[in-house]
C-alpha cells in the first residue's frame, strides 16, 4: 500500500491513572518528544475500559485506540490489568471479524517510570496506523446507512 | 584572533552550527561540551597537538574559525575513538575532526598548520583508490615521499624493499573489474556534495 | 442511550500559559478563543499562571459573577493541581467535582515542538473536558480515619530521623531495616564534611535512642513483603529474617563471634576492605546488638559441622532451626528512606579498579581512615603496610557522564576534599592531587572548607581523568600508578605518577528501587530514584497518598539535606495523624439495585471483595467502605447498571466525542 | 553460526597482510566457517577518504555493502566479515550512520544509483573476524581443534582501537578492557599476559604524518609487552601488525632500545595451535622473525605450583576487589 504522508492518524488513548497516565506525565516532564497523534483519556484503571469505549471511539472517527495499563503484577488494583487483557483479546477477535486490522487497537503496559517506553509505543503505533491509512469508519457506517435507506426506499 | 561577538546576523550560521551541519550521521552533540578534558587526556597523540580537542571545541564556540582551521589537531587525530567512547557528553569527536580536516582543505588553511603535508598523503591515497578501486602501497609511498621527504625516501626505500622481498608489497596496483561503475558513483557523490 | 445533563451547563474554560511552558508551544489565545465558541461555554480565558492565587481568584469571581456551574482548566497534569482548582471552586460555593482538568502541559506542550499539532491536540483535550464536565455530578468526599501508627522503611540517617521525630511526638513507629543493624551508610563514614565531626560519634546516640524508644518497634534484618490498603489504613506484612540467634536470650556478649572459626570478606560494612566472622555484628555499636549467622558461609549450615557458636554461647541463644517470621500490622502512613547504592567503579575499566591493586573506592577509603576500620585508621596500600607518598583523588566517577549517570551526585566534591584533608593530616609528607571537572561546594561552610584544603597544600587539577594505568612510559613512572589527564587550565596532557588512587564514586538508586516503588505504588524516575509529588513545593510526598520519601532514595543528597527531609516527612505524617481523619476521593462504584439482574458477573471480579450478593433479593451490592474505585465491575456489568462515580459511561462517552471533535466533524461533513 | 559469510578481505590482506589472509582461510576451513568473497569489492578508503570528502567516502564504502547485499543469500540473513579493523569500522560505521540519518542514506543511495546499485541500511550485518570466531564459532569449538597447545608461550593480546571502539553495533560492548581475545588465546593453551595497553593506539597512519609521534606510540606498545615479558604480541589488524612489526627496527634506532618482539595475527596463532606448518599460515613474512619464539612452546602446561603460591595471601594485606569480566558496565 502506498504510504500516505499527508495522513495524520488520530489515536485515542485510555491511560490508567496509576501507571501509564504518570508515564505520559513523566515523558512530558522529561521533554521526550513523541507523535502528537495520541489523545489521552484518563481512567482509574485499564480495567475500567469498557469495550464500548473502544467501539465508540472508532465510530466517532478515531483511526486507532491505545489502551495502556500497569504491567501485569503491578496493577494498583491488584489485577485489573489482567481483566483488561482478557477483555482486550476478545474485543480484538471481534473487531478482526469486522474487518478491522489488529494494529488499530493495541494494549501496552507502561509503568510510571516508563515515560520513554510509552512515548515509543505511541510513535510505533502512529507509524503502524499511518501505514494502514485512515479507518474511515464513520464514512463506512454512513454509507451502510445510506444504502440501507436506499434499499428501504426502493 | 577573531572572536565570535555573540551576535550572529539573521540568516547566518555560527561557526559551531556550520561544523555541526557539515558532520554527517546524526547529531554530533558538539554544543554539549562540558570542557572536562576527557578527550585531551585520552588522546594518544594529544601531547603533539597545538590545541587539545577540548580547547578546539571552546575555540569553535568562540567562533575562532581561522585559528581552528589552521590547527594541526585534526591532522594529528589517529582515529582511535578513545575520546568518543569516553566523552561524558557523547560528542562525536572523531567525526568532528574529519569535518574540520575537510573544512581546512576547502578553505586552504591547512597549509599554515604544522601538519601541512597530511592532506597530501590523504589525497595521494584516494587518488590511487579512485584510479584503481584499491589502494596501492608502493605507489603511495613513492609518490608521497618523493614529493615531501625525498631524503626520507632513502630510509623508506629500505623498508619498501624489505616488504617486496617478504612478498608484502606488489609492484603493480590491482584494478577492480567495474572501475567505471565505482567512478560513476564517486562522481555522483561529489556532485551531490557540491564539490565537483 | 446517552443521558442529558441535568441542568443547563454554564461552563468557564481557563487556558494556562504556565509562563512559556505551555504558551511556548500551544497557541493559548487561539485555544481560548476557540473554546469560547463551544456549546455551553460562557467564558473562556487564557492566563499566565492559573495556579497562582490571582488565577484562582479569576475562577472564583467568574463563578460568582457569571453564575458558572462547571469549570474546566487546561493546564498541567491533574495529579499536580486538580486539588488546587477544586479548592477554588469550593471557595466560590461550587461543588468541587463540577471541575475537570485538561492536561495540555505534560501530555501536549512538553511532548512535542510542533506548534500546530500541539495547538490542535490542546483543542481536542479541551473539548473533551468541556463535554465531560457537562455530565459531572456533585459528589462528597469520603472521610477516612488515620491510623496513628507509621511505617518507616530504611534505618539510615533519614529513617532514623523520621522515626525519632514521630516517636518523640508521641506516635508509634515501626522501623524496618533490611540489614542486621540500623545506621546505614553514615555509620560507615569516618568524618563528615565540612565540620569534620566524627560520623559515628554523632550517629550512635541517635541509634541508641531508636533502639530504646518506647514508641519505636525496631524490625532489623527484616523486609517489607506486602502493602495493602490506602492512606490511613495500610496493612503491612514484614518478613523478619531468621538471625539464628534468639533475641530473648542473647545478651550481646559477643563470645559467639569470638569463637567462630571462619572469616569472610565483609563486602557490606567494611566495603570489601576487611573481614568479618560468619556469625557477626556489622559493627560494635550495632543496634540491635544481636549477631546474625551468615548461613551461606557458615560451616554448620553448609556441611553440618562446627557448632562453635552454639557450644560457647553462655545463654544458649543460638538457634539453628530458627525460621523467618511474618509479622502483620496496621499503619496510617509510610515513610520510605531506603537510601542509595554506591556506583560500582569496576564499570569504568580505564580507572583500573579490580585490576590495579592500589586503586580504592571512596567507601573503601572511608573504612581505611576510620580508626575502627580494617587498618585501624592507617592509610596504607593494598599490601597493608606501605604508606603512600602520593595520592590521587578522582572526582565524578560514574557521575556527570551520559555513559553511566548523567546527574551530579552532589556529595563527591566535598568528600573528595575531605579525603585530601585527611591524607594531609595523617601523612603530612604525602602529595595529594584532586582531579575535578568543576568544584561544587554549595552549602553552609562548604566553600570555606574548599579554601582550607587548598591552603593545606592539596594540588587541585582541573580535568576529568582519562585513565589510570600501570603501563609506564618514562623512568619516573615505573612501579607507579599513572593518572593521565588533560590539565584543562593549561591545555596540556599530563601524566602524574602516584602510589594510590581513590575513586570518588557517585550515588545511584538502589538496585531494587523499581520493585520497591511498585510495592509501595510510587513513581520511579529513569535513574531509579523515587518521584516526589512536586520537585519544589512537595519534595517529600509522593503521588500516592500516605506514602512519603526522604533521603537519597529521592535523589543524591548530603547528610544535612537528608536529615532535613527525614524530619520534613515526619512532620507531614504528624500533620495527617493530628487531623485524625482525611477526606478521600468519592470515586466509588454503585449498583442501581432496581435494575440489577442478579447475574453475579461482577461479584468475582472485585479484587477487594467489595461486592456482596443478597441471596434473598437476588441483587448485588457494593460495600462503599471496601470499594477502591477501579471501575472493573463497571466495565463488566452486562446490563450497564453499575456506575463508577466521576467515571460514568456518560462522562467518558462525552469525553470521547469531545476529544475527537475534528474527525467527528469530518465524518459528518459531505465528502 | 550463520552458514555462510560474505568475505571482505580489504586491500591490506591482498598485499602486506597476506599472512593474515592465508591464515584466515586456513582457520576458517578448520572451523567450518564458509567465506565467500564479495565480488569486485573496492577499497574502504581507510582513514583517508573521510578527511577529504564526506559523501564520496560513504558512497565508496557503501558500494561494498550494496555488493554484499546483492549476493545470493537464499533469503537468509546477510552477514559480512572483515578481518581488517579499519575496514570493519568503515563498513559498520557507514551502515550505522545510514540507518541513523535518512538524509545521508538518501544521498548515498542517489550516488550508488549512478552505478546501478542500492543499499538498505541494516541489510548486511557487519562482523569483525574476531567476533565471528569468539561469538559465532565459540571457544569450545576452537578448543576442540587444538592439536598442538601453545603451552609456555607468553602472548600479549592486542586489540587496538577500531574493533572495540566505537563499536556501533554493540558487539563487544567493552571499549576499554576487553577479554575475548585473552580467552581465545587461553583456549589455545597460551599464557596470556595482563597487557595494560591492549586497546591503545598503534598510531595508524601517523607514521606518514609525524614519524616522531608514531614511533612513540609504537614504543609504548612494545615497552609494555617487554615489561610484562611477552614472547609475542597478537594482533587482529593489518595496520597494527605493520606498525609494530615494520617499524620495530626504527623504534629501536630512534630510542636506542633493543626490542625483538614478533607480531602475529591471531589467526596465525590459532593455526599454530591447530597444527599448521609455519608456511601454511604465512609465518616468515614478518620483519621480526617469529620462529625463535615458537621454540618456546612446551609439551606440557606450566606448573600449577606458581599459581598456588601467588594465591596465598600476606596476612597484613587488604582484600582485593574482584575484577568485573563479563562487562555490563556501560548503558
Amino acid at each position: 500500500m502506498p504510504k500516505n504522508t499527508d495522513f495524520e492518524p488520530v489515536i485515542l488513548g485510555f491511560l490508567c491513572n496509576w501507571c501509564s497516565y504518570r508515564a505520559a506525565d513523566l515523558a512530558g516532564t522529561a521533554r521526550i518528544h513523541y507523535a502528537p497523534n495520541m489523545r489521552p483519556i484518563r481512567v482509574m484503571c485499564s480495567g475500567r475500559v469498557d469495550p464500548q469505549f473502544v467501539l465508540k471511539a472508532l465510530r466517532e472517527g478515531a483511526d486507532g485506540v491505545l489502551i495502556a495499563g500497569c504491567h501485569p503484577g503491578e496493577c494498583h488494583y491488584v489485577n485489573g490489568n489482567i481483566k483488561t487483557l482478557r477483555r482486550f483479546l476478545l474485543l480484538r477477535k471481534m473487531l478482526e471479524q469486522l474487518g478491522l486490522e489488529p494494529q488499530r487497537v493495541q494494549l501496552v503496559w507502561a509503568s510510571a517510570s516508563e515515560g520513554k517506553q510509552l512515548a515509543e509505543a505511541v510513535n510505533r503505533m502512529t507509524e503502524e496506523i499511518r501505514a494502514l491509512g485512515p479507518l474511515r469508519w464513520p464514512e463506512f457506517l454512513a454509507r451502510e446507512t445510506t444504502s440501507e435507506a436506499t434499499m428501504e426506499a426502493a | 584572533m577573531a572572536l565570535d561577538p555573540g551576535i550572529v546576523p539573521e540568516g547566518r550560521r555560527t561557526f559551531m552550527q556550520e561544523v555541526i551541519a557539515a558532520t554527517p550521521g546524526g547529531d554530533p552533540h558538539l554544543e554539549l561540551c562540558l570542557q572536562c578534558g576527557t578527550c585531551g587526556g585520552s588522546c594518544p597523540s594529544g601531547p603533539d597537538m597545538d590545541h587539545t580537542p577540548r580547547q578546539l571545541f571552546a575555540m569553535i564556540a568562540a567562533g575562532m574559525r581561522e585559528d581552528v582551521l589552521k590547527s594541526n589537531t585534526p591532522w594529528f587525530c589517529v582515529s582511535c575513538y578513545y575520546c568518543v567512547v569516553r566523552c561524558p557528553q557523547e560528542i562525536h569527536i572523531t567525526d568532528i575532526m574529519y569535518t574540520l580536516k575537510r573544512m581546512a582543505i576547502e578553505e586552504g588553511y591547512y597549509r599554515e598548520s604544522s601538519a601541512a603535508e597530511a592532506p597530501d598523503f590523504s589525497e595521494t591515497f584516494i587518488d590511487f583508490v579512485e584510479h584503481y578501486g584499491r589502494s596501492f602501497e608502493l605507489g603511495l609511498a613513492t609518490r608521497y615521499h618523493l614529493k615531501h621527504h625525498p631524503l626520507g625516501m632513502l630510509k623508506m626505500a629500505g623498508m619498501g624493499l624489505n616488504m617486496l622481498i617478504k612478498g608484502r608489497m606488489d609492484l603493480k596496483p590491482t584494478r577492480i573489474e567495474h572501475l567505471d561503475q565505482l567512478q560513476a558513483i564517486l562522481q555522483k557523490a561529489k556532485e551531490l556534495e557540491g564539490k565537483d | 442511550m446517552q443521558h442529558k445533563p441535568q441542568e443547563k451547563p454554564r461552563i468557564g474554560v481557563y487556558i494556562c500559559h504556565c509562563g512559556t511552558n505551555i504558551a511556548g508551544t500551544v497557541d493559548v489565545e487561539e485555544v481560548a478563543r476557540w473554546a469560547g465558541e463551544l456549546e455551553g461555554v460562557v467564558v473562556a480565558r487564557d492566563y499566565k499562571f492559573m495556579c497562582s492565587s490571582l488565577g484562582q481568584d479569576l475562577i472564583e469571581n467568574d463563578i460568582k459573577e457569571k453564575k458558572l456551574n462547571r469549570i474546566v482548566v487546561a493546564a498541567c497534569s491533574p495529579l499536580m493541581h486538580e486539588k488546587t482548582f477544586r479548592g477554588a471552586c469550593q471557595k466560590a460555593g461550587l461543588n468541587p467535582y463540577f471541575f475537570e482538568m485538561a492536561n495540555i502541559r505534560e501530555h501536549d506542550a512538553w511532548a512535542t515542538d510542533d506548534k500546530t499539532a500541539a495547538t490542535f491536540k490542546a483543542k481536542a483535550l479541551v473539548e473533551g473536558a468541556v463535554n465531560r464536565v457537562k455530565f459531572h455530578m456533585p459528589l462528597e468526599p469520603i472521610p477516612v480515619d488515620i491510623n496513628p501508627n507509621t511505617l518507616v522503611v530504611g534505618g539510615g540517617i533519614a529513617g532514623i530521623t523520621a522515626a525519632l521525630e514521630l516517636a518523640n511526638a508521641g506516635y508509634h513507629v515501626y522501623l524496618v531495616e533490611r540489614s542486621p543493624s540500623i545506621g546505614g551508610h553514615m555509620a560507615q563514614l569516618d568524618k563528615t564534611f565540612p565540620t569534620l565531626d566524627c560520623s559515628a560519634c554523632i550517629l550512635t546516640p541517635k541509634m541508641v535512642d531508636v533502639g530504646q524508644h518506647e514508641n519505636i518497634t525496631l524490625l532489623a534484618y527484616s523486609e517489607v513483603e506486602a502493602v495493602e490498603g490506602y492512606l490511613g489504613n495500610f496493612t503491612i506484612t514484614v518478613r523478619k529474617k531468621a538471625r539464628h540467634v534468639n533475641e530473648d536470650l542473647c545478651t550481646g556478649c559477643g563470645i559467639c563471634i569470638e569463637k567462630c572459626p571462619r572469616k569472610v570478606i565483609d563486602t557490606e560494612f567494611e566495603a570489601g576492605l576487611g573481614y568479618r566472622k560468619v556469625i557477626y555484628r556489622p559493627f560494635p555499636q550495632a543496634v540491635p546488638k544481636y549477631p546474625v549467622i551468615d548461613t551461606e558461609n557458615c560451616t554448620f549450615f553448609q556441611r553440618g559441622k562446627c557448632r562453635a557458636c552454639q557450644i560457647f554461647c553462655p545463654t544458649k541463644a543460638i538457634d539453628f532451626d530458627q525460621e523467618d517470621e511474618l509479622i502483620t500490622f496496621q499503619v496510617g502512613n509510610i515513610i520510605i528512606a531506603t537510601g542509595y547504592d554506591l556506583f560500582d567503579a569496576r564499570r569504568i575499566p580505564q580507572y583500573g579498579y579490580g585490576r590495579l591493586a592500589n586503586v580504592f573506592t571512596s567507601l573503601e577509603f572511608e573504612r581505611m581512615v576510620n580508626a575502627a576500620g580494617p587498618t585501624g585508621g592507617r592509610i596504607v596500600l593494598r599490601d597493608g603496610v606501605t604508606e603512600p607518598r602520593s595520592v590521587a583523588i578522582i572526582h565524578c566517577v560514574g557521575s556527570r557522564d551520559k555513559n553511566y549517570h548523567e546527574y551530579c551526585s552532589k556529595i563527591c566534591c566535598m568528600y573528595s576534599l575531605k579525603f585530601a584533608h585527611l591524607v594531609r593530616e595523617r601523612l603530612p609528607d604525602a602529595e595529594v592531587y584532586n582531579f575535578y571537572i568543576d568544584i561544587r561546594a554549595p552549602g553552609k561552610g562548604y566553600e570555606e572548607f574548599y579554601h582550607r584544603v587548598l591552603h593545606e597544600g592539596a594540588h587541585l587539577i582541573r580535568g576529568r581523568v582519562a585513565e589510570v594505568t600501570d603501563a609506564a612510559r618514562e623512568p619516573g613512572e615505573e612501579g607507579k600508578l599513572i593518572v593521565q589527564v588533560e590539565d584543562t587550565l593549561i591545555g596540556k596532557q599530563r601524566r602524574i605518577p602516584v602510589d594510590m588512587v581513590i575513586l570518588s564514586a557517585g550515588i545511584e538508586a538502589r538496585k531494587d528501587s523499581k520493585e520497591v516503588a511498585q510495592l509501595f505504588k510510587m513513581g520511579c524516575d529513569f535513574d531509579g530514584f523515587f518521584v516526589e509529588r512536586h520537585p519544589k513545593l512537595d519534595p517529600v510526598a509522593t503521588m500516592t497518598e500516605g506514602v512519603f520519601i526522604a533521603g537519597c532514595a529521592q535523589g543524591p543528597k548530603d547528610i544535612p539535606d537528608t536529615v532535613a527531609q527525614g524530619a520534613a516527612a515526619a512532620a507531614r505524617v504528624a500533620g495527617l495523624i493530628h487531623q485524625g481523619t482525611v477526606l478521600m476521593e468519592p470515586v466509588r462504584a454503585y449498583i442501581h439495585e432496581d435494575l440489577c439482574s442478579g447475574c453475579r458477573i461482577c461479584n468475582n471480579l472485585c479484587p477487594y471483595n467489595a461486592i456482596v450478593f443478597h441471596e434473598d433479593r437476588q441483587k448485588s451490592e457494593v460495600i462503599t467502605a471496601l470499594c477502591q474505585g477501579c471501575g472493573t465491575c463497571v466495565a463488566a456489568c452486562p446490563s450497564g447498571v453499575i456506575s463508577g462515580a466521576h467515571f460514568t459511561n456518560d462522562q467518558i462517552f462525552a469525553q470521547i466525542e469531545g476529544v475527537l471533535w475534528d474527525v467527528r466533524a469530518k465524518a459528518t461533513a459531505p465528502s | 553460526m550463520p552458514n555462510r559469510y560474505a568475505y571482505y578481505p580489504g586491500c591490506s590482506l591482498e598485499k602486506n597482510a597476506r599472512a593474515y589472509h592465508i591464515s584466515t582461510l586456513y582457520v576458517a576451513e578448520k572451523l567450518g566457517v564458509a567465506l565467500e568473497e564479495v565480488p569486485d569489492w573496492n577499497c574502504c578508503g581507510a582513514t583517508e577518504y573521510f578527511a577529504i570528502a564526506a559523501l564520496p567516502a560513504y558512497a565508496l564504502v557503501a558500494r561494498n555493502l550494496a555488493l554484499a547485499q546483492g549476493m545470493d543469500w537464499n533469503g537468509g540473513q546477510r552477514h559480512l566479515v572483515a578481518p581488517c579493523s579499519a575496514c570493519f569500522l568503515n563498513l559498520s560505521k557507514t551502515d550505522h550512520y545510514m540507518a541513523d540519518s535518512p538524509q545521508l542514506a538518501a544521498q548515498v543511495n542517489e550516488a550508488l544509483a549512478a552505478g546501478g546499485l542500492h543499499y538498505d541500511p541494516g541489510a548486511v550485518f557487519v562482523h569483525h573476524l574476531l567476533d565471528v570466531i569468539v561469538d559465532d564459532v565459540g571457544y569450545e569449538k576452537v578448543q576442540e581443534m587444538v592439536t598442538k597447545p601453545l603451552f609456555g608461550l607468553r602472548v600479549a593480546p592486542y586489540y587496538g582501537c577500531l574493533v572495540t571502539r566505537p563499536d556501533y553495533k554493540h558487539i563487544h560492548n567493552e571499549p576499554e578492557h576487553p577479554f575475548c581475545l585473552d580467552d581465545l588465546l587461553a583456549a589455545l593453551g597460551a599464557t596470556v599476559i595482563d597487557y595494560p595497553v591492549k586497546t591503545a593506539c598503534c598510531g595508524g597512519h601517523m607514521t606518514q604524518i609525524s614519524e616522531d609521534t608514531a614511533l612513540e606510540l609504537i614504543r609504548r606498545l612494545l615497552k609494555a609487552a617487554a615489561d610484562y615479558r611477552a614472547d609475542a604480541i597478537v594482533a587482529l589488524c593489518p595496520m597494527c601488525q605493520l606498525n609494530l612489526d615494520g617499524y620495530q627496527a626504527q623504534v629501536n634506532k630512534h630510542f636506542g632500545t633493543d626490542y625483538h618482539i614478533p607480531i602475529l595475527y591471531f589467526t596465525q596463532v590459532m593455526g599454530l595451535a591447530f597444527g599448521a606448518t609455519p608456511e601454511e599460515i604465512g609465518i616468515g613474512k614478518e620483519f621480526v622473525d617469529a620462529r625463535p619464539v615458537l621454540n618456546k612452546i612446551q609439551e606440557k602446561p606450566p606448573e600449577e605450583g606458581k599459581k598456588r603460591r601467588k594465591k596465598r595471601r600476606d596476612k597484613q594485606a587488604l582484600p582485593m576487589p574482584e575484577l568485573l569480566r563479563t562487562h555490563t558496565g556501560r548503558k
